[in-house]
């Protein structure tokens, strides 16, 4: 094979650029990775009855790194087979536009879809990053879990949706 | 002694600035920068029971001791994904 | 938005061309689709001990793409909200090229993970298609499941997997 | 009447090639024409549990009657993926 002079694309970002779904697992495929599995958060046109014009996310993107390192940390734990690259969007996404990608590579598709899954779960859980919603006559930022690294039960929240 | 505290998303409108500093006693945790903070707008109290909090770029407990020119973030309910 | 004419891609196709796993999911995107779980299979560099050098795809090709269009109504049934799209290619596919893609669409994540999870354990138990497998000092057929749409003990497996 | 039988895989290996004609008497069902192409090919007797079929591209049973020009396929068990 040709050697190929490349900049090797980061495993966790939070950017305000757009996500490109091929890049993330590209930053973590393996010669011996069987199967991939991808999570895209796309921008949805209604929301608890609203019609969504856009939204804005605005992230403590230092700690938000973070948080999707230690996530993969814990998914790797778990599933040691697994691994996990994580790409957040900031700023603000369109309807239809990708606000997250996720991608699991293992060896075996049981551990990368879990991986995958109990990944999106936490960082609903504690990932310091915020959805501002501006619909047709309004605006609201969205709030969700208390972001608690030692909230036991939430763990089991996201293993649970894991199926595991 | 002055910590920095940063905020975030709602808290940072109520504050009106994503960046302020507050002036805490010697041996004071981030629950006390918090209070501090409270007393200027009273609108954070909805918040006291749902934040948690940062220093120096790292998660951790309101009761965390701070030192001189500490960086501390209060984070509302998150909600990405 | 500018009217583009263009051919919409085919959800279920069996074919000898690489697959395009951008090209699967926007066979099945809709405004409402907040969840995209993509799942792709990728030949494996080892496999059963054996230095695998690549893997050759038959397919009865009609029956196959007649199986994934059951397959994604089984899955709808369960799922209302998922959609599915299935690419499958044949012929020799090289180490670390995609066999198999797999795109659900759902407004909800639940959905969606459950929908691709389910489509792939479906497909190993009933998809008309073999592998051969080209190993280092030899080739074999490697045969699985015996395709029978009768079967409803497999079919639970297929729903337990998808942790339903 | 005539029948034509299409093989995958190992059968096809077996068999020597991807499609034959069977003669099978009117009536037949496509287990019958299994018989048939066994009688023919004996390695084929080690797939005689756990093949499955379809005719005229469906999915079919072992019981279903065929009518002459039918394409009947066997298939070895599956390993897509």
């Amino acid at each position: 094979m040709p050697q190929r002079l490349r900049v090797s694309p980061a495993r966790f970002r939070v950017s305000d650029d757009p996500i490109d779904q091929a890049e993330v697992a590209s930053s973590i495929a393996a010669p011996g990775s069987g199967a991939v599995v991808t999570f895209v958060g796309l921008v949805r046109d209604y929301n608890a009855g609203r019609q969504v014009l856009f939204l804005e996310y605005e992230a403590f993107a230092p700690l938000a790194v973070k948080s999707f390192d230690r996530i993969a940390s814990e998914a790797t734990e778990k599933w040691p087979s697994a691994a996990l690259a994580i790409h957040h969007r900031t700023g603000r996404v369109r309807i239809g536009e990708a606000s997250i990608a996720i991608a699991a590579v293992s060896p075996h598709r049981a551990d990368a879809f879990a991986a995958s899954r109990y990944a999106i779960e936490r960082i609903k859980q504690i990932s310091p990053i915020w959805k501002h919603e501006h619909f047709e006559g309004g605006e609201v930022w969205i709030e969700g879990a208390t972001a608690d690294l030692e909230d036991e039960a939430a763990r089991r929240v996201a293993l649970e949706r894991a199926c595991w | 002694m002055l910590v920095t505290v940063r905020l975030f998303a709602r808290l940072r409108e109520i504050a009106g600035a994503p960046e302020v500093q507050v002036e805490v006693p010697l041996g004071a945790t981030v629950g006390d920068a918090w209070a501090a903070l409270s007393a200027r707008h009273s609108a954070l109290a909805a918040y006291a029971t749902s934040i948690s909090c940062a220093v120096n770029e790292d998660y951790a407990r309101m009761t965390e001791r701070l030192q001189e020119g500490d960086e501390v973030a209060f984070l509302p309910p998150v909600s990405g994904g």
